[in-house]
């Protein structure tokens, strides 16, 4: 098994599905020769041609609705934004085409796209190229949002995504792509969509997250099992629709919940995790539901040092776990 | 490539689905204002670019993406007189969406007949990546997009038509051209000549046809319909005529045009023309035209008598074709 | 003092504000001779003229982005969406631009612009002609949205959101134009946006809602009122940001919260209320929150049976009011 | 109109703004390569067109709507020298967003530079919007709005010149044409033949000139601000030159384009023949160059010694001026 980064899952996980079906194409700015700004399809122009790896003209929403119009066809298209930021031309395509092809047409056509797109801040980005814009697209059946938090989840989840008889958004990390690392197997697998995992068990507090703050979740309750304190994770990994039984499983196991999103606060994705316990684990909870997001700021500043004030991190988590285990 | 020979037959068959779209049309505004069905959208005054524009296609590989006044084009792609019926009365044998979408949202995969929304030109991306997928497939097929002129002020037309440019996709961009958009006249839509110039931009033929004219409009179809297999690449039509009716039955276009402008349009109209053309040349003869105006109406009776009856959607299936019933 | 509908307290609203403020003018598809499709600009372009009642061409990207221009130059421009369905392809003009555009020019420049746009369903309008798109917005800070629920609220309210220096989504329930009916003063008067309304004191139930939801609370409250439940009415008004005092309080007040959309529920506006009633509240809840939204479908359908089914109604709220009441 | 004169004054002027943004941006590399500064996103190769541009507009009343490679506009339109570097280094004091944007995001409103964001053409329909406003108060100004060539693919591009078209507005569009965006050329952007061949679908002139023949873009730009101010409405320019170094400090072009070709366009670096052509026609001297070069290199030093040592924001400032002070 070899120890592979974020991003070059990503890669892995295209190039198997490339192989493994001809339907299989990509589709974005930059993915041909420059193998992609990121280099997530660095090799594959050169080893699927021209036909396969298409360099599109800059044009987000031609990006989006050439590929669900192949898609309506019956190919698999996986589309990449260069940045998450930049998928707001295609709000339209991906709201009222892919995600309503199947209901509207009864069941008649159908749209497998998969979506990629780097989200998230801490890479001197400035305000748009650092954004979180999964909660923008968590309102809207049809639409699946997938936020893998480790290479391995990567590989799976991307397969799956691409296999997937429905529209995917896949977003990815930016700065996890070269953070994180660990051993990804050279089989095929595939993880479900819409099924959250527990990173960690722990009996104390319960912390809910995803992406990039997984792991973060994980340094925060490594060091805090020193003071005895004992953290169960649980990565929710598609973060649209959510999964809702493991979420009440999750709360209701410590009753001290700690919600944690690199997104501004109000509006985001653990706003929904939290009403889904309160309808559900209300007398199982010790303490109220805690939530750690970024302040009501538009977009994340340049800056290092506002950057920074902005971005999460493992001692925001590890205080506020503290704090719960000690209510 | 020299002007196009019409068969006197395939004059009388076109004209017999244009009349058809006419009369389901005129039908559909008599229910409406009986208060039977809640909504109509009409393609009346542009019937014959429709007919023309699919005669020149190939129904049985050609993709379509029509716009909600196409009711002529997804006739000859396969759909039924009863289909229509059924889609206008919301009910659940609609094939077009069950009775979910308005009327006029096309779609029947069987036909290929693409699916449609109503946020106008987000067709024009999807036309391309059909006939992107078309052709990574190696298939001898065109997909053809139609819509309105203000609809070509939409960013999605300029991206559609411009990948399909870049990427010399066998496609069809037709505008149908009927000067207004609502209550906005053509003129404060585009500062341009024709809607046609904009082809240039997208390096592909733009050409502009009277759209009351069915030999021209079939002419230009069937051009751009070889250059697309010859891998030339893509065309822009535009084919010009009026809409007749108010904008939907929701409209009132009073308030916005006057009646003499309507009343001569009217009398202009490219079916009638047609008609007069057609009946000059011996070709439609006054028995001829009492025996299609009778079936006609005959199929129209039977399809508006079958859609009445029909059941509803079931409030049980309103969850149902979210995601795919396998995903999950 | 005049009854008004709620669409004539919108046309009054316009009208005065431009007769107020030369810099105040309208733009959008139809709103000149024809006077909007709903009407809602009647006479505007005969007392004011085209200059300041514009028929634009039909791109709202182009409606939204025109509008922020003028407003960056220093006009008040009133946008209008021909159906908040249709606002889609200006999400990136109106969160990459109107939002950001205070904070990323650290204010220097500002775009007080107002986009107005018919929502919501129950007039056999299908998928797209149906939709509420509040929770798309509801996670940009530098925007506002605001969403009144009766003719004396429309106008207080969209006088301020055009004197507001930010911009200001206005969303109007297109059922509640001619249904809801009241007695609006002739006066000058505003509403501060952020604020929410107690728009009924009660003791045993909390309802928190907005728009036309509030006028079906007040329906099922004033039937449940013969039964002895005394039920307590939070419109929120802006839903975004939240109001988050009036919120705790209400929640507070009763113990027991209802909280109702006329959008599907997952994602939903509520779902943030439902965190910040968690986060604050949690000690003062006789019962698990309750939300009353749509099911999961990507919109609304057009067969009446179909449409009927997934709507809210009073009926509905009704029985919530009554379920947590026993509870 | 004739032939434009520019006096000897002028064309040193002209150089000489050509060279600061020149000086500036090869500083910007070695501070990014020594790690001072994060990013840089050049101009070279652009300066000509830019300064040309800049001289044709007036900077006292017209509005600017650059492009992140448009530095020497904005140092034409009174950005300092050291207001740049500011930005470069992230710092409080810059004043296009007190360091709250990546470097290259101009905004200044004291100098009608308009606040621009990272998503490419957002900027194109405000310069309509900027156009409509002033039209509406009867003010005598343009608004003058750059992008890349890549960038006339977005919808915005489309809709926002059709705006501008319709309703006849004072507005400059001029589309820096370097010839690749990012990594992908021209070719696979654009199927037409020119960029300027778009603007008849806008029933604007379309103009398409020499972007290293200052003289040349000098004239485009004030016949078009002339037409502007006539009420004759907005203009699109396409001025053609080459980018220079990779997209940014993060790009790799040797990925997608040779060594070969890159030098061989240094070769003909409109700085360079400006230069040439300047000194051969004994505007520019020696002298006068080393002179000049001597006060730009200080006039660098001084900035960058001072935007390194000034005060980076104030991490309690993060929440400042999401909304109005005085509004909610
Ligand atoms: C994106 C979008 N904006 C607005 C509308 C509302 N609308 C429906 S049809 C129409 C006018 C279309 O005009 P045109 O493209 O000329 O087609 P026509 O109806 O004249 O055939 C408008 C504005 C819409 N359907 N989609
Ligand atoms: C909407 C959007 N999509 C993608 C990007 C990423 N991006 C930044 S610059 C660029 C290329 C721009 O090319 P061009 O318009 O030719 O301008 P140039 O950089 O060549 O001057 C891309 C794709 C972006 N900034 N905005
Ligand atoms: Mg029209
Ligand atoms: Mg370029």
């Amino acid at each position: 098994m070899a120890v592979l980064n974020y991003i070059q899952a990503i890669t892995k996980a295209l190039k198997e599905e490339m192989e493994r079906d001809e339907k299989v194409f990509i589709l974005g700015e930059d993915v041909g020769p420059r193998g992609g700004v990121f280099r997530a399809t660095d090799g594959l122009y050169e080893q699927f041609g021209e036909a396969r790896v298409l360099d599109t003209p800059l044009a987000e929403s031609a990006i989006a609705g050439v590929g669900i119009g192949a898609a309506m066809y019956g190919m698999k298209p996986v589309a990449e934004m260069q940045f998450a930021d930049f998928i707001l031309p295609a709000v339209n395509q991906i709201m009222s085409e892919a995600a309503r092809i199947r209901y509207r047409s009864n069941n008649d056509w159908d749209c497998p796209i998969t979506i990629r797109a780097p989200y998230g801040g801490g890479v001197h980005g400035g305000l748009y190229h650092s954004q979180s814009i999964e909660a923008i697209f968590a309102n809207q059946p049809g639409l699946k949002i997938v936020m893998p938090s480790s290479p391995y989840d990567v590989k799976g989840l991307l397969k799956a995504s691409i296999r997937d008889q429905d529209p995917v958004l896949f977003l990815e990390h930016k700065r996890a792509y070269r953070l994180l690392k660990e051993e990804v197997p050279e089989e095929d697998y595939t993880i479900p969509i819409g099924k959250a995992a527990v990173k960690r068990e722990g009996s104390d507090v319960t912390v809910i997250t995803y992406g990039l703050c997984v792991h973060f979740a994980k340094q925060a309750a490594e060091k805090l099992e020193q003071e005895g304190i004992s953290t169960e994770i649980l990565d929710l990994r598609t973060v649209y629709p959510l999964d809702q039984e493991a979420i009440i499983k999750a709360a209701s196991k410590t009753g001290k919940v700690l919600l944690v999103t690199e997104d501004n606060k109000e509006g985001s994705i653990i706003g929904e995790v939290a009403a889904i316990i309160s309808e559900h684990c209300l007398f199982d909870l010790d303490a109220p539901i805690k939530r750690l997001g970024a302040p009501e700021v538009p977009a994340m500043p340049f800056a290092s040092k506002l950057e920074k004030e902005m971005l999460m991190n493992s001692d925001k988590i590890e205080t506020a776990i503290r704090d719960l285990a000690e209510f | 490539m020299d002007n196009v020979q019409v068969s006197n037959e395939q004059h009388l068959a076109m004209y017999e689905e244009m009349l058809l779209a006419r009369r389901i049309d005129e039908r559909m505004w008599l229910l409406n204002r009986a208060g039977s069905i809640p909504f109509v959208v009409s393609g009346q005054g542009q019937e014959v670019m429709q007919v023309a524009a699919s005669f020149a296609l190939d129904k049985e590989v050609d993709y379509i993406l029509p716009y909600y006044r196409d009711l002529a084009v997804v006739l000859h792609f396969g759909m039924t007189t009863r289909d229509i019926f059924l889609m206008a009365y919301g009910k659940a044998e609609d094939p077009n969406s069950g009775g979910r979408q308005m009327p006029n949202h096309f779609g029947q995969k069987k036909n290929r007949i693409v699916t449609q929304s109503s946020p106008v030109t987000t067709q024009v991306p999807h036309a391309a990546g059909i006939a992107l997928a078309a052709k990574m497939e190696g298939k001898s097929l065109v997909s053809f997009a139609t819509m309105g002129e203000g609809s070509t002020n939409q960013g999605d037309f300029h991206e559609g038509l411009n990948f399909a440019g870049v990427h010399k996709l066998p496609a069809i961009f037709m505008v149908e051209n009927n000067k207004y958009a609502i209550s906005v006249p053509l003129s404060k839509q585009v500062a341009c000549e024709n809607i046609a110039d904009r082809a240039i931009g997208y390096g592909m033929p733009g050409i502009k046809v009277d759209g009351n004219d069915p030999v021209a409009v079939y002419q230009a179809v069937k051009e751009a319909r070889d250059r697309a297999l010859n891998g030339d690449g893509p065309t822009l039509i535009e084919a010009e005529s009026y809409r007749l009716t108010p904008h939907s039955s929701d409209d009132d276009d009073m308030t916005y045009r006057t009646k003499e402008e309507v009343d001569y349009e009217k009398s202009i109209d490219g079916l009638l023309q047609y008609r007069k053309k057609l009946m000059e040349e011996g070709i439609l003869t006054e028995d001829k035209e009492r025996e299609m105006e009778e079936k006609l109406k005959q199929e129209i009776n039977e399809a508006t008598d079958y859609a009445e009856k029909a059941a509803s959607p079931d409030p049980k299936t309103l969850q149902d074709f979210v995601y795919s019933e396998e995903g999950f």
